[in-house]
């Protein structure tokens, strides 16, 4: 089976080696891209093969959610999954209005990661159990 | 007159001066605790999650330690609340004060009804709803600090040319005269940043029976 | 004339009671973060420290979220001190200053000279040494900034009834008029804060070669 492709969209680059660790442990996922703000993460989706974008809401200059309404609009098959700090509804209101098909904290557990991932692939909607509480 | 009028319009300005720093140096703290501590922290825990326990000791072990990172992360999203709320910026005074109420209710016992009546669809500028937040921010203070309240009601109007808001709690209340002898700070900076929004503050407390706070301001959306 | 002095003390004791009231608030994040976040920081480096790792790769992964832990503790002491140095509490400015070159050599490729001389042993009261430390801040933050220098010197002289202090760079310089035009907050401040001592501030700036802010103040210590 060939690797689900993601691109990582944050710009704090202690967060990104995280997760490229993280994610680099299961076989099942390649990093394709990584971006460190809004508009980079517009070029990189367009320019890079990818089947899943994982973004940070709060980056410089253009934000995870503004670059993500802009990539739906010009191509609604874009998956996108929202890993975030916050946990306020008005983000997560806002992401699930602009399609996100998944939200989760940054504080995630891997297992739990790497399910969202495999599900948002599939076609599925993850969202963490706080998310639900919330709508 | 003349000059009175100039004298009024300088300390405004300056105070005004003070506050918007005040404001600028809390947003750079807050972008530093939260987007700095606060992801380093995360990070930190990913780490230690994708560490491998062996046997349930060891597991046990490791759980604790992530259950003290997590309670970290909770500080520092609590603190950086409290200084600069990231849902008013980006969502403006609804959603900052929600959050607000939100936060007191978590770490207190007191019953909190927020209720926000929006009758204008125009946004509200950051110049009004910061110190419109300072002014509740403070009042809940107050009440958590002195009161002894049960309940507190937050009810806020906002039309298209002003913004009214009243904050009420059934505590202990308290003495007008002998607070101004006391001079604390709190009631002092919510006066002062009702000035300078060219609006009303108006309190009224009843020793035995609470304390209702209102205020009234202008609002001028261009 | 009389107006005129009033006006002056007005504005003044506005400006000083928002300036202390953000001395406090300075005060109170620092607890909170030093006491809180840095607190809870070290109990998980001490956790973690004290978890067994089998082999030498387990010995890695754990020394690395140890790397990771310590760079934030690190990193809650450099924002604390930013905010509200410790060693200027504890130890005066003498020890505030210094840390604070310190700081800025750590983060900064900015040479630093600091002398300190102190004619008097009496201490220095809290109202002075705070103000005086934030003009200082401010001047280096100025030049991290805007300077592009290499050098930097920092003099200063306590007497038994006076101040001096000298901040010197070897940077771009800038011209005043232009700067009055833009009206950032830094220099408004210092100037502030320098009025608020009783003391006298003078930049002078040359393009190209630098620029030297001298302060003076009347020292009081009753
Ligand atoms: N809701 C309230 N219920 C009862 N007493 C109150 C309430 N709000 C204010 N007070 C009284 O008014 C005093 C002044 O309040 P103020 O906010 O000015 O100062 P403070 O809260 O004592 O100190 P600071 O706000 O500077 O930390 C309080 O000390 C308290 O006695
Ligand atoms: N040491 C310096 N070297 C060169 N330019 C300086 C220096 N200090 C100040 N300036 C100039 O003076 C201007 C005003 O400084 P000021 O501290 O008032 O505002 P700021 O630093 O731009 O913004 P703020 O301090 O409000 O964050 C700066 O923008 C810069 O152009
Ligand atoms: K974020
Ligand atoms: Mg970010
Ligand atoms: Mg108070
Ligand atoms: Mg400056």
């Amino acid at each position: 089976m060939s690797k689900i492709k993601l691109i990582l969209a944050d710009d704090h680059s202690l967060i990104r080696a995280g997760f490229r660790t993280l994610l680099g442990k299961n076989e099942a996922f390649e990093i394709v891209g990584e971006a460190t703000d809004g508009q980079d993460l517009v070029k990189m989706a367009h320019t890079i093969e990818h089947d899943v974008i994982l973004t940070d809401i709060t980056m410089p200059g253009q934000g995870g959610l503004d670059a993500m309404e802009q990539l739906k609009k010009e191509n609604p098959y874009f998956k996108f999954i929202v890993l975030t700090m916050h946990e306020e509804r008005e983000y997560v209101l806002r992401a699930i209005k602009i399609g996100a098909q998944g939200y989760l904290l940054k504080n995630i557990e891997n297992a739990e990661l790497a399910k969202a991932i495999k599900t948002v692939y599939d076609g599925g909607k993850y969202f963490s159990p706080f998310v639900v509480n919330l709508l | 007159k003349m000059l009175q009028e100039r004298e009024v319009r300088l300390v405004r300005e300056k105070a005004s001066a003070l506050l918007e720093g005040q404001e600028n140096e809390r947003k750079r703290f807050v972008r530093e605790l939260h987007d700095g501590i606060g992801q380093l922290l995360t990070v930190v825990k990913l780490r230690l999650d994708a560490m491998e326990a062996k046997d349930k000791e060891k597991q046990e072990e490791k759980q604790e330690v992530l259950d003290l990172v997590n309670n970290t992360i909770g500080e520092v999203r609590r603190i950086s609340y409290n200084v600069m709320p990231s849902v008013l910026v980006d969502f403006g005074l609804e959603a900052g004060l929600r959050g607000l109420c939100d936060n007191v209710k978590k770490y207190s016992r007191l019953n909190i009804e927020f209720t926000y009546i929006k009758e204008t669809d125009k946004p509200l500028n950051f110049e009004v709803s910061v110190p419109v937040f300072r002014i509740v921010q403070e009042g809940l203070n107050n009440i958590i600090k002195h009161a002894k309240a049960t309940d507190v009601f937050l009810d806020v109007m906002e039309q298209d040319d002003y913004l009214y808001l009243k904050l009420k709690d059934n505590g202990i209340g308290f003495d007008k005269a002998d607070v101004i002898k006391k001079g604390g700070f709190g009631l002092t900076s919510m006066n002062e940043r009702a000035k300078l929004l060219n609006g009303e503050l108006h309190i009224e407390s009843i020793q035995g029976e609470g304390t209702i706070t209102e205020l009234e301001i202008p609002i001028n959306r261009d």
